[in-house]
């Protein structure tokens, strides 16, 4: 691999679907074919590309672009493993994702603009994955804000304005509270990229107090997107934004880039060490600890599907705040391992319920019952997935909640496996009540809503959360296989604790 | 009191004069007038500090003085010409009543 | 070959300008646009030469400085004649479709516009008091002919208020410069300032020039005229104002205090320019959101973003600097932009009230694409020119420790957040009735129409300027001025 | 003091006295015509006098045919100024100058 | 002696001052604004500038005395309303600022000129230079060699004030209305004198300019004072369309000026260099006309200017 296709692939992987958004614009509305076409295109590209910079990488190269941004500061996009790991998870959810929203919006309105602000939405998730430092981290950080801010308002309704501007105030407020904590780091530290165990150990003497502010700050900055208790409100709300998008968006890119962060700034900022040294790993398990459980009681009293699912994203996010919190080699692997299943899981079942508001018109829960025997293979898909949350062994789930607890065990925090266990009953109470009416009540006698739907767009929407259930699946069952996300990230987790 | 004091004060006591008109003044014309008279106490000031009064005084400033006067009628005239056409248009010749004229 | 690009900059408007008063309207165009679009080309030798040399100084007609007028181009002076030069060119495009070159008020619409564009270009160049007096009354006279070129009632009372403030700022001025004269005996800008010493007058003299400038460029307290000139000026006139008029004094404050007063500044004013600057952020930013009229609110944001520009003397040191000048070039493109979007919004939908424009997003795409790009900027949200300002203004505040300049920064970013997305919202809201109309069919967007993509490509030089920052910032970085030790 | 500064300065003090006569007939008078009435006629003796003092004083006949010049340039403008100002005065029939009833502040 | 006669003179122009500005009909205080122009003349002269008398009596009075007078006689035929005269706080406001700006203003000056030096360095620099330009009027060498930049935006300037009242006109309307023409038998006369004379007086300003005290904007300046003259005894009318000769004229000053400058930079020379007395000879004219046509235009309120009677 020359050194030259080195230096540009990485603009390219979060390029191409920058490119595709400005085509679907110029496209206009009227020009459907075009921008399906466009739009299939370059999701397969960037998956393609995304698998060339994986073997890349498999090979032991590290492909990276540098571009002089400010006096001293670069913009770096750099594929290391934990970069790939996210990468790969946002390609192919985005190619799933478009297949599902082009079947999804067949008759809806505005579709240029969506899918426009759709792909930049990608882009930004890749850039996000990619960034080599805290500045670029921080870019793309904020695009994706800006980016799907159009989404979330998509369908133009009062209630739409109203998600639209809770989300604004979280997201715009916490970049505010990330801007200062970044500004001090420089401050302190001038330019750093992310190194693999953290950058900041000499400092830890002289600066130690700071360093627990400025970690503060970062974590308030990361914690809004990736919905920390206090912090959280705004995501049950942005629920009024179509399927797709609260697919997309809660599922894979706004929370697991707020989670990521979190990730980088414990892993590659700080460092496991000098967050154990700091005694910073405490109060994140807290908060982590406690969202989950909020998370958990709040999604029982939701009667609207969607809502539910949002407070369990809420809830699931922080496993993996939980895992980096915790420490030691295990349940840092169970905490960011826990990055793709929730991701896989959770698109799952949110497409579920896209069909089913689609297709049937059914919004609240109670609405559920037989609706098994009328859709089979969409509630089969759902069933996994709840499944796969409350942790049953063969879908993703059980197997980031096992190493979480080895983990916490092996670090000594006996009392989160307290934790993991009242979740894992909560999960079970807010799941399996859903599942019962799907499989065992009688159907009513007629659907809320029974449109004439073409074929295209069931066969689009079911296959695509077929394929995503199978994946859930899949990862559960191929935890042993070299090329599983659980391998991934063990080789991952090496880098930290050598 | 050698010469430049009497015009210092002087050009002092008609600026003075000139910034109550025009704050006082309801009519544009007479704000116009203010300003016109404050201008040529400016310039009586530009030469009056500049060079030594007995001995041939700096010709510098005088020319900068002759730029000055032909700046200033070229403003008011241009001014004029703006209160006339808003005296037309909107029937008024001050600034203060804020009839509000946009749509 | 520098000679030449200087005099160029100067004189080919003012001859354009001078030849679209004679000759016939059939032929205005041609000399409209060899007037204006040579001028970036002319930039081009004098960028290369400044980023070899520092500095290019001409001393025009040949005579030395006590007693000619001498030019002087460095890098401060170069980022802003290359804002000047793009307004000029890319916001006269837009203007071609209101006031093409044949019609009977292009003819003064268009000599109008060249001579403010040579007047400002004369400005930037000279570094004699007495000659930046002239030339600011150029800029005044002409914008404000262009700024009644309509005849709309409102403009015409704004324009009345804005030359009588402009002409007592200019009486300061000149107050000052006679001071000065008496002082140092030249008029030099830079002679001047090695002469003077830190005595009472020439720091009298200097609070009297800046009083005179901050009338004429609208800092917070004395902004009172901006508003009504701005929002009721034509479209292009009006992002010529904000992006340009408006700055170039400024740029004068900034000239008078960093290189003429480099060794003498009065200490004890700066935080005090400072608090205007932050008064004036906190000040437009409510107004702005108060606003019902689109234009109105622009005009207002203009005036809180004014308020950065004043930031640079509480935040003084090479980092402040190379921000505040950042933020000069980049919301000169970002507001001119915004300007554009708004009267395209205008001349489309017929009215700029926001009540009445629900769901204009449809007919008018592009702009409201514009309108979203620039308000990234003004924002300073990432890929944007104003956030590579916030960003060194942010460290140079946290260099000196200075809390209040950090809060008051980060206070702005997020009330233009709250100013900006509202008109958004508006313009992308469906409205109840407009959904049961028309059920998903569109109304005839108006397509790639010239003006609007003019104006959204302004736009993307102020996301631009986000993303190559660089370059200019390396050629601030070697123009500091005498008051900063790099 | 030879006999022409002599001659100079007495021309020069009855050419002023003819200019104070003017203005207290200006002061004085009631109406307008009388006012023109008085200043036309001392003003302008007035003024031959001073320009013919200055003329002696200057000394080269060239300066002196200019001030004489000037004087014919004035009575020119004098009389007819004071003819359009009478005209005005008589069609108003009203005893002040043109414009002294409007009262704009 | 002399003090005194400054000292009349000084307190002449803080009275005419206050006459002007404070109290009385606006008619009035724009007929004190002229005196107080002429004693700012006679001021001039005092202060030993007989080209700034000039040029104030000519400009700063005379003419715009007339587009004063001429504005005023409009804002009349538009019938527009009189404001109401201002609330008596905001006259005791006034009158505080008025008098603490008028003490500041005394106190800076007064400091300005305790504290002045030998005459300043680049009013010696002129001294030494002018010789070698062959102009025995310093402030013509001034004007037109050494600081030429400051006359060329001047006359821009001008021309800017031009265009942008046209603007401000709006196309509908031909020009502002004028006061009906005086046909009184003995203005012909003295039209038919001093318009000629005006012209000569003119001419000979430009040709003095360069050694005694005169100059373009002096001759401009009278040209233009018969220019309105004529208008008024009814000779000269405005027109709806301005002649391409007039146009000519009214750009001539910038044009001609821009022309030599950048020609002498063609031939190697520094920009704006003016090569010898022929070439001062040559703008000062093109600038006399300019200004000339300018400031009738600007009187006349109108596009352009002719011969024939308006319909």
């Amino acid at each position: 691999m020359n050194s030259t296709l080195l230096f540009w692939l990485p603009l390219a992987v979060v390029m191409v679907s920058a490119l595709a958004g400005i085509g679907i614009f110029m496209a206009g509305e009227q020009r459907q074919g075009l921008r399906t076409m466009l739009n299939l295109f370059a999701a397969v590209a960037k998956l393609v590309l995304v698998g060339v910079m994986g073997l890349a990488v498999l090979g032991g190269e590290a492909p990276e672009f540098r571009m002089a941004l400010l006096p001293g500061l670069d913009l770096v996009l750099r594929a290391d493993a934990l970069s790939m790991l996210f990468a790969t998870l946002s390609a192919v959810l985005w190619l799933v994702t478009t297949v599902y929203a082009i079947a999804y919006l067949e008759r809806g309105a505005d579709r240029a603009r969506f899918f426009g602000f759709f792909s930049l939405c990608v882009t930004a998730t890749m850039g996000v994955a990619m960034a080599g430092n805290l500045l670029t981290f921080f870019i793309f950080y904020e695009l994706l804000t800006l980016t799907t801010w159009p989404l979330v308002i998509h369908s133009g309704t009062r209630a739409a304005f109203a998600g639209a501007r809770t989300y604004l105030v979280h997201t715009l407020g916490a970049s505010a509270v990330f801007l200062v904590g970044m500004v001090w780091l420089y401050g302190l530290t001038g330019a750093q990229d992310f190194i693999a165990g953290g950058t900041l150990a000499a400092l830890q003497l002289e600066y130690t107090l700071q360093l627990k502010v400025i970690f503060g700050l970062l974590v308030i900055g990361m914690g809004v997107k990736a919905a920390l208790f206090p912090l959280h409100s705004w995501l049950p709300r942005a629920m009024v934004a179509p399927a797709p998008v609260s697919a997309l968006l809660h599922a894979v890119a706004v929370v697991k880039a707020g989670a990521f962060g979190l990730v980088r700034v414990v892993e590659d900022i700080y460092g496991p060490e000098l967050i154990a040294a700091l005694g910073l790993g405490l109060p994140l398990v807290i908060i982590a600890g406690f969202t989950i459980l909020y998370g958990s009681v709040l999604a029982l009293y939701q009667r609207d599907i969607k809502k539910r699912l949002a407070y369990s994203t809420v809830s699931q996010v922080s496993y993996i705040a939980l895992g980096i919190g915790i420490g030691g080699p295990i349940a840092t692997i169970g905490g960011i391992v826990h990055l793709v299943h929730q991701g896989l899981m959770k698109i799952a079942l949110f497409f579920c319920a896209g069909i089913y508001a689609n297709l049937l018109g059914i919004k609240k829960i109670d609405q559920l019952d037989g609706v098994g025997r009328r859709m089979p293979w969409t509630s089969l898909c759902f069933s996994i997935g709840a499944l796969g949350m409350i942790g049953l062994p063969p879908v993703a789930g059980f197997i980031t909640k096992w190493y979480l607890g080895a983990g916490a065990v092996a670090v000594g925090m006996d009392w989160v496996i307290g934790i993991l266990v009242a979740s894992t009953l909560l999960n079970a109470a807010y799941f399996l009540p859903v599942l019962k009416r799907i499989w065992l009540h009688a159907p009513p006698a007629a659907w809320p809503a029974d449109p004439t739907v073409s074929l295209l767009e069931v066969r689009g929407m079911v296959g695509a959360a077929l394929v995503v259930a199978a994946m859930a699946l899949g990862v559960g069952l191929f935890a042993g296989h070299p090329l599983s996300p659980l391998n991934w990230v063990t080789g991952i987790a090496a880098g930290y604790f050598p | 009191m050698s010469h430049a004091e009497v015009w210092v004060i002087a050009a002092a006591a008609v600026f003075g004069i000139g910034l109550y008109s025009l704050l006082i003044a309801s009519h544009l014309l007479r704000q116009l007038i203010a300003i016109k008279v404050m201008g040529s106490a400016i310039f009586l000031v530009l030469v009056v500090a500049a060079g030594p009064i007995d001995g041939a005084l700096d010709g510098l400033p005088k020319a900068l003085v002759l730029t000055g006067i032909v700046i200033a009628i070229s403003a008011i005239a241009f001014a004029l010409a703006l209160l006339v056409r808003l005296a037309e248009v909107t029937g008024s010749t001050s600034l203060e009543d804020e009839a509000d004229d946009d749509r | 070959m520098i000679a030449e690009a200087l005099a160029g900059l100067v004189f080919l408007p003012l001859l354009a300008a001078c030849a679209v008063a004679v000759v016939p309207k059939r032929a205005v165009g041609v000399f409209v646009w060899s007037g204006l679009l040579p001028l970036p080309a002319l930039l081009l030798p004098l960028t290369e030469a400044v980023w070899r040399e520092g500095l290019v100084r001409l001393a025009v007609a040949g005579f030395a400085s006590p007693l000619g007028i001498e030019w002087r181009v460095d890098a401060l002076a170069l980022v802003v004649l290359w804002l000047n030069a793009l307004i000029a060119v890319f916001v006269g495009l837009y203007a071609a479709r209101d006031y093409p070159p044949g019609s009977a008020r292009g003819g003064r619409f268009w000599a109008l516009w060249l001579l403010l564009t040579s007047a400002m270009n004369a400005l930037l160049l000279s570094a004699d008091l007495f000659n930046l007096f002239v030339t600011l009354e150029l800029v005044t006279l002409a914008a404000i002919g262009l700024l009644v070129i309509d005849g709309k009632p409102a403009a015409l009372r704004a324009a009345m208020r804005y030359l009588l403030l402009a002409l007592l700022g200019s009486l300061f001025y000149l107050l000052g410069v006679a001071l000065i004269y008496g002082q140092a005996g030249t008029l030099d800008l830079y002679q001047a300032g090695e002469r003077l010493g830190p005595g009472l007058l020439p720091v009298t003299a200097l609070v009297l020039m800046t009083m005179g400038l901050l009338v004429k460029s609208a800092i917070f307290p004395l902004h009172g005229w901006l508003p009504a000139a701005h929002g009721n000026a034509p479209g292009p006139v009006s992002a010529v104002l904000s992006a340009m008029v408006v700055k170039v004094s400024v740029y004068l404050i900034w000239r008078l205090w960093l290189w003429l007063a480099a060794d003498w500044q009065p200490a004890w004013a700066l935080p005090l320019l400072g608090l205007l600057g932050a008064g004036a952020i906190l000040y437009g930013s409510v107004l702005a959101f108060l606003q019902v009229r689109l234009k109105m609110m622009v005009a207002y944001s203009t005036v809180a973003q004014l308020g950065y520009l004043m930031l640079l003397f509480p935040l003084l040191g090479p980092l402040g600097y190379s921000a505040a000048s950042y933020h000069l070039l980049s919301h000169g493109l970002a507001k001119a932009a915004m300007f554009l979007a708004v009267s395209n919004i205008l001349a489309v939908m017929g009215t700029d009230r926001l009540d009445r424009l629900a769901g204009a997003d449809r007919r008018l795409p592009l702009d409201t694409l514009t309108l979203a790009l620039a308000g990234v900027s003004i924002l300073g949200l990432p890929p944007s020119g104003g956030f590579v300002s916030k960003w060194l203004m942010l460290q140079a505040a946290w260099a000196i420790d200075g809390w209040l300049w950090l809060a008051v920064i980060l206070a702005g970013g997020l009330l233009a957040a709250a100013y900006l997305f509202r008109p958004l919202a508006v313009l992308c809201a469906r409205p109840a009735t407009a959904q049961a109309a028309d059920d998903g069919s569109p109304p005839s967007a108006t397509g790639l129409h010239w003006s609007g993509v003019v104006a959204l490509l302004l736009a993307l030089g102020a996301l631009a300027a986000g993303l190559a920052p660089a370059p200019v910032l390396a050629l601030l970085e070697r123009g500091l001025p005498p008051g900063i030790l790099p | 003091m030879n006999a022409l500064e002599g001659l100079a300065a007495l021309l020069l003090v009855a050419g002023s006295s003819f200019f104070l006569a003017g203005t207290v007939g200006l002061l004085r008078f009631p109406d307008a015509l009388s006012r023109l009435h008085a200043l036309t006629k001392a003003d302008n003796v007035g003024l031959l006098l001073i320009c013919s003092g200055l003329g002696v004083l200057a000394g080269s006949l060239q300066t002196a045919g200019m001030l004489l010049l000037v004087w014919l340039l004035a009575m020119l403008a004098a009389t007819v100024s004071a003819h359009l100002i009478a005209g005005r005065a008589l069609a108003d029939d009203t005893p002040e100058l043109p414009g002294e009833q409007d009262d704009t502040p | 002696m002399s003090l005194a006669i400054d000292l009349l003179i000084a307190t002449g122009l803080v009275v005419l001052a206050w006459q002007a500005l404070v109290g009385g009909s606006l008619f009035r205080g724009i007929v004190m604004f002229i005196v107080f122009g002429l004693t700012m003349a006679l001021a001039w002269a005092r202060l030993g500038s007989p080209d700034l008398a000039m040029a104030e009596a000519a400009i700063g009075a005379g003419v715009t005395g007339a587009l004063l007078m001429i504005a005023y006689w409009r804002l009349r035929a538009l019938g527009a309303n009189r404001p109401a005269p201002r609330s008596p706080l905001r006259a005791r406001v006034a009158l505080g600022v008025g008098l603490l700006s008028a003490v500041l203003v005394a106190m800076i000056g007064l400091a300005a000129v305790g504290a002045i030096g030998p005459g300043g360095e680049a009013g010696q620099a002129l001294a030494e230079a002018l010789p070698a330009t062959g102009l025995g009027n310093p402030i013509t060498g001034v004007l037109v060699i050494f600081r030429n930049l400051d006359t060329l935006l001047e006359v821009a300037v001008l021309l800017a004030a031009y265009v942008a009242s046209r603007a401000v006109m709006g196309d509908d309307k031909a020009a502002l209305p004028l006061p009906p023409a005086q046909d009184a038998p003995l203005v012909g006369a003295l039209v038919a004198v001093l318009a000629p004379l005006a012209v000569l007086v003119a001419i000979y300003l430009l040709k003095a300019g360069s050694q005694l005290p005169g100059g373009a904007f002096q001759a401009g300046a009278v040209l233009a004072a018969g220019g309105v003259l004529l208008m008024l005894a009814g000779r000269l009318h405005p027109a709806p369309l301005c002649g391409v000769g007039l146009r000519i004229a009214l750009v001539a000053g910038t044009v001609v000026f821009s022309g030599v400058g950048l020609i002498m930079l063609a031939l190697g020379q520094p920009l704006l260099a003016i090569p010898g007395t022929w070439a001062v000879y040559l703008i000062e004219t093109a600038m006399m006309i300019s200004i000339g046509a300018t400031l009738v235009l600007l009187f006349a309120g109108s596009a352009g200017l002719t011969g024939t009677p308006r319909r």
